[in-house]
């Protein structure tokens, strides 16, 4: 537990102080954001109709290229061996490094979407549901791609293949997501969405911990 | 060097495990095997000094030693019957990467390194600190020099409390002051039952050392 | 009884597994396949592009269907065979079951490509659009992207093993895909067709585009087998030659 | 020169062999188009109406993020203090870079643009001006790029940092940009867009080595 | 180690802008100063060996010969009036830093710093291989041993016409051979009216070498 605590608390530090971390995330998903109005052009039913779609996706991205770096620093400056080598349990090491790049960045972009919502026009009865579809949601994010990060440990373009390999399995919450705030800013139920994304969370978090730890001892062999 | 009492020097280890046996051990890195054949005893108290051309696999078998490696070929038992990956907490690697994250002060990566080992305290000023790099606890590690980064590197071994140190080179980059505290660590470590695997390429040796040299081709 | 019959199974796999003898039978098998695929391919040539008739809605496109269907039905066979390669590596620990992985997933991704090309023309003058955004088409994107990963992921590493395993597991999660891929036409509302041929109840298929349907789905499949068993004896001959390299490095004087 | 050319081919092997190369940024902009209609619905008119605002973004993002290790990789090992101290003009080592990170990404960009434009629903007489526009428009952020990676080199949070300089630099190239091809979609003329493109390409060629240069020479300070 | 005519070795140095002067020079990392008040010449032919505890400012010192830092303080110059700063191709710094891509293999790590030091053809066979990493061509760096990757990284000295070589703790992870043709390497380098400032923690010296202790301090 110390262990756990230690990992969580270190990595949260380094996401607050360092380069990959909250800000370059949170960077990115305002720019990102932002950079639509001036490709697609103003006019606020445009944007309105493509807000739930963009900010999903825009997240979806920033999470992702945050993740390459999940693992990556641990194993090139000899950490992670030596973090395998406690008496943690290997998935329990992944849960620490999952919440700590949640905590570190899928919350920070549920509390900055609604805002962004704003600039996109999206109705604010939309935004709890943004809110709660990207709380629900962003977990998942972080435990898949800590699979996939674990996966390409060490490998030539990591980015790319984490992209290749976590897109195809993220693709459900987005799709989810999305869904839900599409159906609060056209006034329907919104519930039966958000509790899918629960439950694919749910699934995220049983299973994957183990997958990613078994991919951990292959990658330090 | 201060190595007071109270300290994780003064703890006694937990040493009933040895010795680890290398019997006929290979090792293959990617495709390619390294080194075959390979007895080695690791007695409590004991050191070895692992010496070898560039490339011989000095580095390949404290990766080996640590269970970060299967051996390719031959068996490597801890004595009680365990192989070195199932039972981690018994080594302590320190290898040429220095697993220090440069964004944080020295403080932080050693208060990470000591709650990693169960020093559960603030570990200063209440742990040792072998090779005075308390002085550098708010530097973050980016702005050391080489040896400065060895040193705080090093000074886990003050936290660990495994009874089998795996030095890699531990004096690369260190002062001759530097050199001589890991060696007197080293000799406070078997003093206390504890066990150490170091490689080198410097000439000299140490009292009781046995000595085993890889491969002779290069 | 049964578990004598097993184990003699199991014993014969192993045999022809074994990496030599396998490089002599896919040498003796070879040929023979090829030629078989070839003659399917013929046969169905001729029938789907000539004695075949037209579709009384469709025309003379639906002919596209000769190859658009094997191929899709091949991009989902071949994943399910790569994701089960690589399930038998990972527990039996069997180099030649990853080998065959690694030597089966380009020829898939070659298939599903050819699947969403030819869909895709056939989409132009059938629905107005070469790409609509349906849950079929969708998922057999993702299932290319999905071949792509396994593809890169088993080569991204220098130790092929390493590449294998991690490859194997993506394959192994990937398979949530194929059911959607195959279903998606019952559980929503799509633009492509239900299933006519592998359906529940028999085909519902007129007998004169069955025919050179079937032949060509043969075709593709000898035509899969023999490109595989080639492309798994070039892996096998290419692992040897690389612990061979590493063995002279190792002895004639690296450093 | 020939210092020029060896800068030149060694940074287009390393991209073509290694992590943020050529093929992580063609596949983050493979997926990040991608993920658009599944977040946003699959109706073709929205899809259209987006299309040229979402593939210059995304080329955009793409070639930004493929920027932030520019100098950093050589910064880091090292190898820059010895490329600095040739006899090369420091602005001919920024061109060389800057030619290869072009090559490497903004032309795969520009190719792969048109292909993704079929799946947004673009229509055909679109496409040359897409590929026109950013053909012309690419040289400008790896030029504008090299400046920033020059300026953040060394810093922490240099991809933020690198977005934040970038993109007020870049809105322009991505409004006009984007503009041309919409012009091209609704059957107005994109030559006077495709024109100004061009000409922010030669003002940024003329520009930004001599001030990338000048923040390299600061950074191995 | 082989040397053969032909080879970078024989070619003539560009030696007249020796001496290389440092008066009262005093050097800053960060907002810190790490040494002041440093005089030194190298002349041509000569070697300096810097000494001193770690952190004490060796890498520091090494950087400003190489005009890759501005002193803080006092002035340093070539013989022709000229700056470090201003006369770049002068000297070659092999550093801590390996300046090599992990991802290219030996061969074309090499080949590239072989193109960048003007050697247009093909490297290899023409030019010596000191170390004998020529085994190692297709290997990638990334699966190369510590001491591999620095046989590698100081092989780039046969590609450089500099006639001041600055090595900052080249025998770090060198077995003794690799060692022994470092200090080989320097001397027919002097011998052929080059320079050497070498930093170094071990204890032997170097016929005529001068030697320089920085700060007494840690
Ligand atoms: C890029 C677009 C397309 C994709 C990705 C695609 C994908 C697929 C797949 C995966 C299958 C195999 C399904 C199974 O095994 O049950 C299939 C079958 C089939 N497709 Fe397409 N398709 C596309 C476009 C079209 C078009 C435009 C048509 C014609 C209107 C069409 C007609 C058919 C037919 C008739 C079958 C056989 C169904 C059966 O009998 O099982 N497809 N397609
Ligand atoms: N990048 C940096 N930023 C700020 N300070 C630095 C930086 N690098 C080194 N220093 C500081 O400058 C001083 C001198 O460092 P330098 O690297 O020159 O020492 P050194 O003599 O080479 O030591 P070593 O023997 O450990 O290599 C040290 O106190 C160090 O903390
Ligand atoms: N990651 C790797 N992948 C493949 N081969 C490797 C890898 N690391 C090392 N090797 C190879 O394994 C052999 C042994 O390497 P090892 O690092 O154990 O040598 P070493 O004795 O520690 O050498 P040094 O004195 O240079 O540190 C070398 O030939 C090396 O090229
Ligand atoms: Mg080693
Ligand atoms: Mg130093």
């Amino acid at each position: 537990m110390t262990v756990f605590l230690a990992v969580l608390r270190r990595d949260l530090l380094l996401a607050l102080r360092d380069g990959a971390g909250t800000w370059t995330v949170l960077g990115f998903f305002v720019i990102a954001v932002a950079v639509f109005p001036l490709g697609i052009g103003p006019e606020p039913q445009v944007l309105a109709r493509i807000a739930p779609g963009v900010l999903w996706a825009m997240a979806l991205l920033a999470a992702l290229l945050s993740l390459d770096t999940l693992f990556e620093g641990d194993y090139r400056d000899g950490s992670l061996e030596i973090l395998l080598s406690a008496e943690l349990l290997p998935e329990l090491l992944v849960l620490a490094k999952a919440l700590a790049h949640w905590l570190a960045t899928g919350l920070p972009l549920a509390l900055a979407a609604p805002l962004l919502g704003v600039f996109l026009h999206l109705p604010g009865e939309a935004m709890p549901v943004l809110f709660a579809s990207l709380l629900l949601g962003t977990p998942v994010l972080s435990l898949l791609g800590a699979v996939g990060a674990a996966l390409a440990l060490g490998a030539r373009r990591a980015t790319v293949l984490l992209a290749v390999m976590v897109l195809p399995l993220a693709a459900p919450v987005l799709i989810f997501g999305a869904g839900a705030v599409e159906s609060a800013q056209t006034g329907l139920a919104a519930a039966p969405s958000l509790l899918i994304l629960g439950g694919v969370a749910l699934c995220a978090l049983a299973v994957c911990p183990v997958a990613a730890a078994a991919a951990l001892r292959q990658a330090v062999e | 060097m201060a190595a007071m009492p109270g300290t994780p020097f003064a703890l006694p280890l937990p040493t009933q495990a040895f010795p680890l046996i290398l019997r006929d051990v290979a090792c293959a890195r990617g495709e390619a095997r390294v080194f075959g054949g390979l007895d080695l005893a690791v007695e409590a108290g004991g050191l070895w000094l692992v010496r070898g051309a560039n490339g011989a696999g000095k580095t390949t078998l404290l990766r080996l030693l640590a269970g970060l490696l299967k051996p390719a070929g031959g068996a490597a038992l801890w004595g009680d019957g365990r192989a070195p990956r199932t039972v981690p907490e018994r080594a302590v690697l320190v290898g040429h990467q220095e697993a220090l994250k440069p964004a944080l002060s020295v403080a932080e990566n050693l208060g990470f390194w000591a709650r990693f080992h169960g020093v559960t305290e603030n570990p200063w000023p209440h742990a040792s600190d072998p090779f005075g790099v308390w002085a550098l606890a708010d530097v973050p590690v980016r702005a050391l020099s080489a040896g400065q980064k060895r040193r705080v590197s090093l000074t886990r071994l003050a936290f660990a409390r495994a009874p089998l140190w795996l030095l890699d080179e531990p004096t690369t980059a260190l002062d001759a002051a530097g050199q001589r505290i890991v060696w007197e660590l080293v000799a406070l470590h078997r003093r206390r039952g504890g066990a150490a695997v170091v490689t080198t390429h410097a000439k000299g040796t140490v009292d009781g050392a046995n000595e085993l040299v890889l491969g002779e081709a290069r | 009884m049964v578990a004598q019959a097993l184990k003699a199974m199991h014993d014969t796999v192993l045999r022809v597994a074994q990496p030599a003898r396998f490089v002599a039978l896919a040498g003796a098998w070879i040929p023979w396949v090829s030629v078989a695929a070839l003659v399917f391919l013929a046969a169905g040539l001729v029938e789907g592009l000539a004695l075949s008739p037209p579709d009384y809605q469709q025309g003379e496109t639906v002919r596209i269907m000769y190859v658009h269907v094997p191929a899709a039905w091949m991009g989902l066979f071949v994943y399910a065979l790569v994701a089960g390669l690589g399930g038998v590596g990972l527990v039996g620990g069997h180099p030649l079951a990853f080998h065959a992985a690694r030597a089966a997933a380009p020829l898939g991704a070659a298939f599903t490509a050819v699947c969403l090309v030819t869909g895709a023309l056939w989409g132009k003058p059938m629905w107005g659009a070469w790409w609509v955004w349906d849950a079929r088409l969708t998922s057999m994107l993702l299932l290319l992207f999905l071949y792509f990963g396994h593809i890169a992921l088993s080569r991204a590493f220098d130790e092929t093993r390493r590449g294998d395993k991690a490859a194997a597991v993506l394959g192994l999660v990937g398979c949530v895909n194929l059911p959607v891929v195959k279903f998606s036409v019952d559980w929503w509302n799509t633009l492509h067709q239900p299933a006519s041929v592998m359906k529940l109840g028999g085909p519902s298929v007129d007998p004169a585009m069955l025919w050179p349907l079937l032949l060509m789905a043969g075709a593709f499949k000898l035509g899969f087998f023999a490109l595989w068993l080639a492309r798994t004896r070039t892996e096998v001959v290419e692992a040897r030659l690389r612990a061979a390299a590493g063995r002279l490095r190792a002895e004639g004087g690296a450093r």
